[in-house]
């Protein structure tokens, strides 16, 4: 059941127990079919498991959807050297929401996930890296890692499988580029969350030099109900290339945000129109960006023929990215919004590339200009050219992440960078 | 801004939508009741700090409980380095910001320099390098509660704060600043007070707030 | 290749007669006698009228305050083409770039004015004045303070975007 | 850069050429190979490769993106473009990056003119800027030691900060503060002071944002010339410039040797250049009666000494040494071709080792004069205490021969040598000690003369001459080697090459097989690193 609104389209999988309290406590938890999926997975051997969650088609939920058991398969297969699983709940694209729900409601669920995770990939220590804003779900998390260590589920013995496995939450301390698969291992290992060159690829020399497996929370989550229930069960959602179901964050201008769990594939029109109740005040759609704010902005006919998965999303020139899909009406100031978009990777950005450093900068203080009325229509195409200039060319995919919202938005909503433009040449004329 | 679905209960995440719940059950027992100072188990003990309302700038480190919660935070981690972000969290819940003195003492106990430390601890926004209020306001003004009005909330704040972005007001209750996407884009919009999570607030709930937290302790 | 010569025909002795061109040219005295736009001037009591572009003697622009311009950074010294422009620089109490020594040598000057071209913060000029007698030759070699002290008008620099310049 | 044996190697094609490298390369020494220098910030030879400053990116065929190539090792068969249209329009892109909160204030940069960003942008860059934006300013910061700090011109290559955590190896630097806003800085209050190496982040520094207070608005950069030298601060002998004007040394800066100082100097040899640009300088011969002395030329000047040097009594010699092996190897022939006698030297000794813990190799040494080991190598002995002074007593009152050079007897009275039948001083400065001299013979200091130092494991290693002597000063193996002919009848040195290869102790080497960058000597002929102490 969605937290804070239900709708019986969903298919709720991970989601099941949102917005049920019980469900928080161990025992609520065991009732619940919790630690299953695990009891399965540990009769069984790590490269099984991995088999499994490979032949699942699961993909990383975390934005990149890369394969998850194909990234499990890629870590050593002896335990002469420590492995870790880095639980990534650093939360905090704009948008998202999901991880939290799914830590403060259903904490065993993950925990569960990252014994699993940890028994896959020969891991003896999982570190849930959690963001450090999320005091309470912190809390709940802590609280429930500590039951189940008292009921002999984490620690030297897992559930009497003679599997050492621990589990430790850490809090970060407020920076999205912690998100970052390699930021978050600087950060955790306690130096600047910068991210790290690649290769060494994580899976050969991760957070403390060892191999590492990062994941995003709700890809662990699904691993348990996998394992517990078969590939196959797994695949009868979605499509052959994005199988299974996919919490979709809604914000934004509709009359019920809130998480849902669907199906992959899913029309978005629908998500909009039926299950978040419609848009707010009845006004008309004007566009949607559907993962993140870092993925390209789609106007209302993109929208209305585009299908939520991995593939129909990017069909539509768009990314599905962690499916935080935010909603804007018509009344809905575009060039304010992307404005604050890139403000938000300025703040953000770590610094360590120039590209990123400077770039994401200088496109703010362009936009804040245009949105000032002090803008001209050459620095359109200096935007356009300097988002370019900033693609691929860093460590990490923040710059590249720029580009996508203020490309898109120019291309189709330039009417309103115009307005703005020729507004101002007004009022600097008279 | 008011659609179909009444917007209830206002400065916490509590009976929005359809969920009938008390605060408690939202969010969880531990959180709105007493907390060992000394955490618990040590695998969260990383987890346990907060933003307290008492600010001590001058209060002795990790002494008492804190030793204990330093001593299991440093079980969990294989070198010294990595427990920095914790230890300084534990630093800054006792001292409310993160001095110079304050870096200096914890470079001295991770046997870390103590530049390195000070590179760290400005490269995160959770850390206060100077003092704030006694309740510090974050409004997420990022794009889900910007759509929904952060501006006008943050303005509200301000206004009621009487004071400036990034400043404490005069009689040093309330520091205001912008935060970036807090997650809580459902709920817009998202107020961090303390450690605490306002949500699906509008800037005609801010004075209400603000009174109700000025009341306490006073 | 062949040379071509032009054969002047030498007037015959006896023959030709002077006066036609003394005439000619006693009439081009008188004509500039009566000619209103005449060309020599009365100086020191009539001043030349000077072309802007006119690349004269030195000055140093100053700030309000009366520090030089000048930021000391070596180009003038760099690009002069006659070596006149001694520069050592300096840090002042501000902590700012200052020439602690700046001669010019106006002897030495070929009055390129590229010093003025090449200058980034516009602080010397080569001026629009040419009177510069002085009585001994040290005289000549410009310090900062004399350079300062100038008040002639400077130069304007020819602009290739305005070729013509006037 | 990892270990490789010569088998190990790959071939692989960079802008149309084949370049057969180590296996472990990476593409950016691979391509300064072929000659092609990749434009780079971040990556320094010394100092390990993070791949942020992005300007290093090029284009290998079949990748999907580019690559840094200061991290991307060479691999066979690999195709790579370093100018083709993709890199350069990525390059030109990071360079407006740059650009864009970088102050143009290069007329008051000292860095102008040995800037990197001034090259790149000039080579690379776009010819107009598009920046509109107000520039962000972090102001100057005083980093204490010899370093100034201007934030604004702070590319952020990190070079610095690396430098202090991987080769000297006290972290003080770090950067402070995220995107834009980041900086470097050191803990608060605390400075750099203490550190002996610092100086070295103003010459990595490859814009103008570390400075040298010493240097700071003193010259401009192209100005200066360079000549290779060694650091006479210590018996490491580190490879320097010096960089003069105005016939002035006006810093030093090192040069490249990876078998003595890598890329490294330490701020004692560093800073310590004035006493070459001392203006009290003998200039000309001047022949004396132990009361009075007269100016004369050479010719006259050596003239006399030859007719007095012989039947004069016993020798003994004091030397500096701050002198040549040339110049040392000319003293010890005069003295010996004289009868022999006892030759001693002054050297000022620190406490301690000062080594650098990144580069082990170097260190500053005990030793503060260049070429002790020389003047130990040639059979001179020690005396006199840690500060270089006293231990003379025999020599002030000796009754033969007294030859000094070099040495400048700033703590010996005036009566210095008044017993002596003849007492010769080369020397570079008038001093009160050698008021008493029959002959006052000016020699040239090491800055103005080309010859070699010993430095501490034993290694010769040349340099040559920046500056113009003043007045008549000669080098002293000219002087003494032109009196050495004359008496014995031979042709004499005219090229420190003749001289040096005249010096037994040096024998097997010469100056072609020295150098730039130095050769040792062989191991037979080295004397045990400790045996240092002699007489106090």
């Amino acid at each position: 059941m969605a937290y804070p609104y239900a709708s019986d389209r969903e298919v709720r999988v991970i989601s099941e127990y949102f917005g049920d309290p019980e469900a928080r406590t161990l025992d609520g938890a065991k009732r619940r079919g919790r630690y299953k999926g695990l009891e399965k997975a540990l009769s069984m051997s790590p490269d099984d498991v991995v088999e499994v969650v490979k032949a699942s088609g699961l993909r990383g939920r975390g934005g990149a959807g890369f394969p998850t058991g194909l990234k499990w398969s890629f870590m050593p297969k002896n335990y002469d050297r420590p492995h870790y699983l880095c639980c990534n709940a650093d939360e905090s694209e704009p948008g998202t929401f999901k991880d939290r729900e799914l830590m403060r409601w259903d904490p065993h669920q993950l925990i569960e996930a990252c014994l699993l995770a940890s028994y896959a990939i020969r891991a003896r220590h999982a570190y849930i890296y959690c963001r450090g804003e999320f005091f309470e779900t912190n809390q709940v998390l802590a609280k429930a890692v500590e039951e189940a260590y008292a009921d002999g589920i984490i620690g030297a013995d897992v559930m009497g499988s003679g599997h050492e496995i621990d589990v430790t939450v850490h809090v970060g301390a407020g920076a999205y580029i912690c998100g970052e698969e390699t930021g978050l291992m600087n950060s955790l290992e306690g130096r600047r969350g910068e991210p790290r060159t690649k290769p060494p690829f994580p899976a050969a020399a991760g957070v403390f030099g060892m191999p590492t497996t990062v994941n995003n929370v709700e890809t662990l989550c699904a691993a348990p109900h996998i394992v517990a229930h078969g590939a196959e069960w797994y695949r009868q959602w979605g499509s052959e290339k994005s199988p299974g179901t996919k919490l979709f964050c809604v914000s934004g201008h509709v009359n019920k945000p809130g998480n849902y769990e669907l199906a992959l594939g899913f029309p978005l029109i629908e998500l909009i129109e039926d299950v978040c109740g419609g848009m707010r005040d009845g006004n008309a759609l004007k566009a949607v960006i559907p993962g993140g704010s870092s993925v390209a902005i789609m106007d209302a006919d993109e929208a209305r023929r585009c299908a939520l998965d991995y593939e129909g999303v990017a069909a539509c020139g768009s990314m599905l990215g962690c499916a935080s899909v935010i909603v804007m009406d018509e009344t809905t100031d575009i060039v304010k919004q992307v404005r604050r978009m890139a403000a938000f990777y300025a703040h953000e950005s770590c610094g360590q590339c120039t590209p990123c450093r400077e770039g994401t900068s200088w496109v703010t203080k362009i936009l804040r200009r245009i949105e000032e009325g002090r803008g001209t229509e050459e620095d359109l195409d200096t935007l356009i050219e300097l988002t370019t200039q900033m693609v691929g060319t860093t460590i990490c995919v923040l710059s590249d992440s720029v580009a996508p919202p203020v490309q898109s938005s120019i291309s189709k909503f330039r009417d309103e960078y115009l307005a703005l433009i020729r507004r101002g040449e007004r009022v600097g004329a008279a | 801004m008011s659609g179909s679905v009444p917007y209830r209960n206002p400065g916490w995440a509590g009976n929005t939508g359809e969920f009938q719940l008390s605060e408690a059950q939202v969010r969880g027992d531990d959180f709105v009741g007493t907390r060992p100072l000394a955490g618990g188990h040590a695998s969260g003990s990383a987890s346990y700090p907060y933003m307290l309302e008492e600010k001590r700038p001058d209060a002795p480190l990790f002494e008492g409980p804190y030793q204990d919660r330093l001593d299991k935070i440093l079980t969990r981690y294989p070198d010294k380095r990595a427990a920095l972000l914790p230890v300084l969290n534990l630093a800054q819940e006792v001292r409310g910001h993160v001095s110079p003195e304050t870096m200096d003492r914890v470079a001295e106990l991770l046997e870390l320099p103590r530049a390195y430390v000070r590179g760290v601890t400005t490269f995160y926004t959770m850390y206060n390098k100077r003092p704030v209020g006694r309740f510090l306001i974050q409004v997420c003004t990022n794009i889900s509660c910007n759509l929904c009005g952060a501006d006008d909330v943050m303005e509200a704040f301000l206004r009621y704060a009487n004071t400036e972005p990034g400043e404490t007001s005069a009689e040093g209750d309330f520091t205001v600043v912008e935060a970036e996407c807090l997650a809580g884009c459902g709920f817009p919009t998202c107020v961090q007070i303390n450690s605490r999570y306002y949500e699906n607030v509008q800037p005609l709930d801010v004075p209400k707030i603000c009174e109700r937290l000025r009341a306490r302790g006073r | 290749m062949a040379v071509t010569v032009k054969v002047m025909r030498r007037p015959e002795p006896g023959r030709s007669s002077y006066l036609r061109a003394a005439l000619r040219g006693m009439g081009l005295t008188f004509k500039h006698l009566v000619n209103p736009n005449k060309v020599t001037l009365e100086y020191p009591e009539e001043q030349p009228d000077l072309s802007p572009r006119w690349r004269g003697t030195h000055r140093m622009e100053v700030h309000a305050d009366g520090r030089p311009k000048c930021v000391a950074c070596g180009l003038c010294p760099t690009v002069c083409p006659a070596n006149c422009i001694r520069l050592v620089g300096g840090e002042d109490d501000q902590g700012n770039r200052y020439p602690v020594v700046y001669e010019v040598d106006e002897f030495r000057c070929i009055f390129c004015g590229m010093c003025q071209e090449v200058c980034p913060v516009e602080a010397i000029h080569v001026g629009v004045h040419f009177e510069n007698a002085e009585y001994t030759r040290s005289r000549f070699v410009y310090d900062l303070d004399r350079l300062m002290d100038q008040q002639h008008p400077t130069t304007r620099l020819w602009d290739p975007s305005d070729r013509k310049s006037e | 850069m990892a270990e490789s044996s010569p088998a190990e190697t790959v071939t692989l094609t960079i802008d149309g050429r084949q370049v057969t490298v180590p296996r472990g390369t990476t593409l950016l020494q691979a391509a300064e190979r072929v000659g092609t220098r990749v434009p780079h910030y971040c990556y320094h030879p010394g100092l390990s490769a993070p791949a942020m400053c992005r300007l290093c990116l090029v284009e290998i065929e079949k990748a999907p993106k580019l690559v840094p190539s200061c991290i991307t090792q060479a691999a066979d068969g690999q195709v790579v473009h370093t100018q083709s249209e993709e890199p350069l329009a990525m390059r030109r892109g990071v360079l407006e990056f740059y650009l864009q909160n970088h102050p143009l204030d290069c007329p008051i940069c000292d860095q102008s003119g040995e800037c990197k960003l001034q090259d790149y942008a000039h080579a690379e860059g776009r010819v107009h800027g598009r920046g509109r934006e107000p520039k962000r300013v972090f102001g100057r910061d005083d980093f204490g030691g010899d370093v100034v700090f201007y934030g604004d011109r702070c590319v952020m290559c990190t070079r610095c900060v690396r430098f202090m955590n991987e080769i000297e190896q006290d972290p003080r630097l770090t950067v402070v503060e995220r995107g834009d806003r980041s900086i470097i800085d050191t803990f608060f209050e605390e400075g750099l002071e203490g550190t002996h190496y610092h100086g070295n982040i103003v010459d990595i520094c490859p814009v103008g944002a570390l400075l040298s207070k010493d240097f700071l608005f003193k010259q401009r950069a192209w100005d200066l010339d360079h000549t290779p030298s060694v650091c006479p601060g210590c018996s490491q002998g580190c490879n320097i410039e010096l960089h003069t004007r105005d016939n002035l040394v006006q810093r030093l800066r090192p040069r490249v040797n990876l078998d003595v100082n890598g890329h490294w100097m330490c701020d004692h040899g560093r800073l310590d250049y004035e006493w070459i640009n001392r203006g009290d300088r003998v200039e000309v011969p001047l022949v004396g009666d132990g009361r009075e002395a007269r100016a004369t030329g050479w010719r006259a000047a050596l003239t006399s000494l030859l007719e007095r040097l012989d039947g004069a009594g016993p020798v003994r010699a004091v030397v500096s040494p701050r002198l040549a092996n040339e110049d040392l190897g000319a003293v010890r022939a005069l003295v010996d071709a004289l009868g022999g006698g006892e030759i001693v030297y002054r050297s000022r000794r620190a406490p301690a080792e000062v080594p650098l813990k990144g580069f082990p190799k170097l260190a500053r040494r005990r030793d503060l004069e260049p070429n002790v080991n020389a003047a130990r190598l040639l059979g001179m002995e020690r005396v006199g205490g840690d500060d270089g002074t006293g231990g003379l007593a025999p020599f002030a009152a000796h009754g033969g021969v007294l030859i000094v050079a070099g040495d400048e007897l700033a703590d010996q009275p005036p009566d210095f040598g008044e017993r002596a039948r003849l007492y010769v001083y080369l020397g570079q400065h008038p001093t009160a000690a050698a008021s008493r001299a029959h002959f006052v013979l000016p020699i040239t200091n090491f800055a103005e003369q080309e010859g070699s130092f010993t430095n501490h494991e034993h290694r010769v290693q040349r340099f040559w001459p920046a500056l113009e002597p003043p007045g008549a000063a000669r080098p002293g193996w000219l002087v003494l080697g032109a009196l050495l002919a004359e008496r014995a009848g031979e042709a004499a040195p005219t090229r420190a090459e003749v001289a040096f290869e005249r010096i037994g102790a040096f024998e097997g080497l010469t100056y072609e097989r020295v150098g730039t960058g130095g050769a040792p000597i062989g191991e037979d002929r080295a004397l045990p690193a400790e045996a240092a102490g002699g007489r106090a």
